[in-house]
């Protein structure tokens, strides 16, 4: 079922609304420590989830309010757990970098670069062998691909033939180092690496995306094979809420704040349909946030539980 | 239920083997992978059979602890119940985030929605011509770490229950099995569940001294009280079976009335679990703990040379004299 | 000599980039890398201005932390002094067959033949907000294996004193620093060189408790003891700065005065180095431990919210009503 | 200098008969624990130490004996550190897998897999900081190449352009699993990954290997770069010492024993070279062995020093 792009946009309205939502709470003070925010990056989670069943397992990074919500996660909840309340989610207990939704079917965030690779791998073998159509995606950035978890995972999906997707968002960063200084090759240049099918997509534009990932599902299932997707993108904003971004080359900002997805989307959508979504998200998301804010810190009686399951 | 004279004698690692296939049996969902241990039967035999008898539930891996660690961590939260195994010990430093910041965290962040039921055998500890990098004994790493379980069987009937209870447990857990164990024998209740998490044996009863052990170390405690240890005085010998959770009470009873303690692994002794047993008792037991000794490799990495390794590790001579000293006090 | 008042006020962080500074002018030899450290001037800006002064002798790598841990071994073998920075200790875990099946042996296996004067440059535990995986306090971890030396400093003179003599010591070294102490300051010996390899320091006198920490957990004690905490009592405080080797004479000495001793660590109090300490004083000092206790992490993964993070770490009220409970023995 | 045919026979036939007595002193207990002999593979270490520079630092896998004699390290020594005797190279400490030579400049085995690699990196970092035209050289197995760490050195090299050689000897084996089953591609399409330069080669013909390495040793320092190689090879023996190799298929090792670098170097050579050489280095490594027998123990006493080097 393929949204349309007024449906991309408004679910990528909603990221980024969240995440500017965020940063003003961080000013206010409401939010310890530091966040990691998507903002640029929304086509990617929008796109891919558009197209994913809502079973297939997903795994994200640090950066991953975007796939949270993209997977229906709603939006007091992820920013009562970012704000550390006693959240739906995992209350307060995961905080920005490290949320899980597993009713959502997403497995979580990680904040070891990389290491949500082979965690999916295994979640992999667990769909194949429940042989009910499941196809697990985890995302990566690019400066990701350097980790040695990623290399034996990729290499390992490839000869045990599972059926996995790897997204790669290629940010143009990693922190505040340049992808091209850190990576020999673009991520997709690896495919090869490990024999398995490689696709790049516009990572900017959520149907472009969307068509990309349900190629690279198909092609997955129908090869039994691991399968890597290099979205092109542009973190728009710093690698974590702190940063001042000194690094930046001058006008470098601006220039790719003209390939912004929403900022594309909108140009493509009438005034009308662009004013009448953004309305309503905005009100939207101001009401979750007020919900979240009511939502109390959780107790401390709580904290020693669960450390074991059984 | 079969009488103990009834249960076979089967060999450390036959009993590894048959808890395997025992443990396939009654959990569909379980999975064996790791390298060599399909079509190989196992670097040491621990998976043979298992491939003809469970097909490919049982599966052969490439050189990746790092991606068979996650594939545990993946697959047990999609639902199954995997048992990887890493061929020694010291290769888990290759892999360790998987454990430390993969697997550990799973249930207490989410709160219990995503469990990890999975188990990670591994061998460890030292043999003749062994080299620092395949003579590690590096249980007490793990015992640090919250949110993991962590055995150490040191008998063929144990490394038997031991697995079989810790692959029924919904929470990750480490066995750490010993290489050196592995051809001994010993009686083993096969079909007998002894799910004792945690729960440790007292070998022999006595008043005068606690000797704590596990793993291969247990061996140099039974033969040094057997050559006459301490003659004379009453030695209660404890076997810890698990340090995580390990069974403190039993061993705050002993030396409550013991007032002497010795605790000897195979494990390097600074920092070692050793040095948790003996301060927990000193917390609890305040100067009632009259003695207490650890006994431990000492302080280097493991020498390959026989000539060298015997100096360092923990030895049958070194425990005897501790047992000496500490009932001089 | 200048006199202690001349010495500058400088924050944490920037003693260590002082530190790093000074010793790249002292040793030729000296190379400074890690992710992030030369053109972004280190994440929390630990290496600020080292790329300007010093050139391509400071720079950046990959997020491969295998490869940067192995290229500190290889270039410290082929007579460079690396010091790398890990970004946080967290991460340690992608990469610890380096540190411990290869950095800890290549002295010892080689019979000296191989040096490896390297420093890991480390931060760790939990700042509010964090999460689980970053924000772990791992430092008995590396006390456990033999070949390592590990420091865990917690003032602004400490860590640049530490740092300045383990980059000039031919073994590898771990130097755990602070994220949550980097902006604290403090007076900095500056030019003074304090090479005391091991050497603990006694913050206060007393007579009638010995509390012993390191790291971020110094604070709590020292804010506990200011506070009133066993008022009327007398109470020596020892801060370890170094966990591997550890000064255990002076803790020796100090509890065969006091006989009650507390150790206070931030990391997990299960098989932490706090239980090395107590053991070994139970063992030295058999019944004249009096009294007893260790506080640290209580046995749970850190959670990111303030609310439940306060419950589980150590706390000032911790400290206070343990010191007052011991006295009571 | 290039090497004879006859000079590298001399070489290989001194490696392999040093394997074959050490398996004759298995067999009598003078040996504790496993050793992993390189019988098939000695063409690799002889054709690439014969172009090197001596003071080229060298690493190699427990398989490496055979790099350690053809550093120059003496049989004696060898054989005396493997029996765990107070030999010359490390007394006893390291053993069969984990020996080095550091005043031959051979900075030693390694007996996990893959991880010679990032300490390669680093020699070679010191090396071309040193700027003497030193170019360090790593030796692992095939299936060392699924291991995360080989991987982030490969790209590391390559974006710090560091002059090093990793050189894949390709066993057709690792442990008791046939390449093919591990890796996703052969090692040498890897090296597209890291956009370094690699070179395939016939790891049973000294001649072939002596110039592939020294083409790659070339390049490596000419173009400032990690170069891979791949040897392609056959391990004529067990994985380690006691392995009875049962999973070999029916006629392998037999149809295998044909490229067997003695036998075809053998083939080459007069009939009288070949009695010649064998004759005398039958008698130096019988010669060798019992000296090495002569070598004591190591005293326990010295078992705690040099834990550190200061
Ligand atoms: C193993 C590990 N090393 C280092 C870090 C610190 N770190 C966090 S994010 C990051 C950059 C990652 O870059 P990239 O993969 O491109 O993802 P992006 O942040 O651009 O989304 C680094 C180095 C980490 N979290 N884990
Ligand atoms: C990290 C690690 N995992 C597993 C092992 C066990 N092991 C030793 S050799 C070997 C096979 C290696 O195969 P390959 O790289 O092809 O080298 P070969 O033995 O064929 O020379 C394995 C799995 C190890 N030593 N280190
Ligand atoms: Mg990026
Ligand atoms: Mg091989």
């Amino acid at each position: 079922m393929q949204l349309s792009l007024a449906d991309h946009y408004r679910e990528m309205l909603i990221i980024r609304l969240v995440e500017e939502q965020l940063m003003v709470a961080m000013t206010s003070g409401l939010v310890s420590g530091s966040t990691h925010l998507c903002i640029g990056q929304e086509a990617i989670p929008v796109g891919a989830c558009s197209v994913l069943r809502k079973d297939d397992p997903l795994i994200a990074t640090y950066r991953g309010h975007g796939w949270a919500l993209a997977r229906g996660v709603s939006p007091v909840d992820l920013m009562a757990e970012v704000m550390g309340r006693d959240s739906a989610l995992n209350g307060g207990r995961a905080g920005s970098a490290y949320l899980s939704a597993p009713l959502n079917h997403f497995y979580g965030e990680n904040s070891i670069v990389g290491a949500g690779v082979p965690v999916a791998l295994g979640l992999a073998i667990a769909c194949q062998r429940a042989g009910d159509g499941r196809v697990p995606l985890v995302s990566i950035g690019d400066g990701a691909m350097n980790q040695g978890n990623v290399h034996e995972s990729l290499n390992m999906g490839s000869v045990l033939e599972i059926p996995m997707i790897l997204m790669v968002e290629n940010n143009g960063y990693a922190e505040m180092t340049p992808s091209h200084a850190l990576t020999a090759v673009p991520a997709i240049a690896r495919a090869a690496a490990y024999d398995i099918p490689g696709f790049e997509t516009d990572g900017n534009d959520p149907i472009a995306v969307a068509s990309t990932v349900a190629k690279a599902r198909e092609i997955a299932l129908a090869q039994s094979t691991t399968v890597l997707v290099e979205a092109h993108t542009h973190r728009l904003a710093g690698h974590y809420s702190g940063d001042v971004q000194a690094y930046r080359p001058a006008g470098e900002l601006q220039e790719k704040h003209e390939s912004c997805p929403l900022a594309r989307a909108e140009e493509q959508l009438t005034q009308d349909e662009v004013t009448q979504i953004r309305a309503s998200v905005v009100s939207y998301i101001a009401h979750e946030f007020a919900a979240a804010t009511q939502i109390p810190a959780p107790s401390p009686e709580g904290a020693f539980d669960y450390v074991f399951s059984s | 239920m079969s009488s103990v004279a009834d249960y076979p004698e089967l060999s450390y690692i036959r009993a590894v083997n048959l808890a395997l296939d025992e443990s396939l049996q009654t959990h569909p969902e379980m999975i064996v992978f790791g390298e060599d241990v399909a079509i190989p039967h196992g670097p040491f035999g621990a998976t043979k059979g298992l491939l003809a008898k469970f097909g490919d539930r049982v599966f052969d891996t490439p050189i990746s602890e790092s991606a068979m660690l996650g594939a545990a961590l993946g697959s047990a939260m999609g639902g199954m119940r995997p048992v990887v195994e890493i061929m020694y010990a010291d290769f888990l430093f290759v892999a360790m985030d998987q454990i430390v910041n993969q697997i550990a965290n799973s249930s207490y962040v989410s709160r219990g929605m995503l469990k990890a039921p999975l188990v990670i055998r591994t061998q460890q500890g030292h043999t003749p011509g062994a080299c620092a990098q395949h003579s590690q004994s590096v249980e007490a790493l793990f015992a640090h770490i919250p949110g993991l379980r962590v055995a150490v069987p040191s008998t063929p009937a144990d490394v038997y229950s031991i697995l079989k209870a810790s692959i029924a447990l919904d929470d990750p857990v480490m066995v750490f099995e010993s290489r050196k164990l592995y051809p001994t024998k010993g009686q083993v209740a096969v079909g007998q569940d002894d799910s004792g998490i945690g729960i440790a044996r007292t070998i022999q009863t006595g008043d005068d001294l606690t000797v704590v052990t596990w793993g291969t170390a247990r061996a140099l405690v039974e033969e040094s009280v057997a050559s006459g240890a301490g003659a004379g005085a009453s030695i209660e010998v404890i076997d810890l079976r698990w340090i995580s959770p390990w069974d403190s009470s039993r061993v705050l009873e002993s030396v409550s009335r013991t007032g002497r303690l010795l605790v000897v692994h195979e494990a390097n002794t600074n920092a070692g679990f050793g040095a948790e047993v003996v301060s927990t008792v000193a917390e609890e037991l305040g100067s009632r703990l009259r003695a207490s000794r650890r006994i431990g490799l000492l302080g280097t990495p493991v020498p390959s040379s026989p000539a060298l390794a015997q100096a360092v590790l923990p030895t049958v001579a070194r425990v005897t004299s501790a047992i000496t000293e500490l009932l001089k006090d």
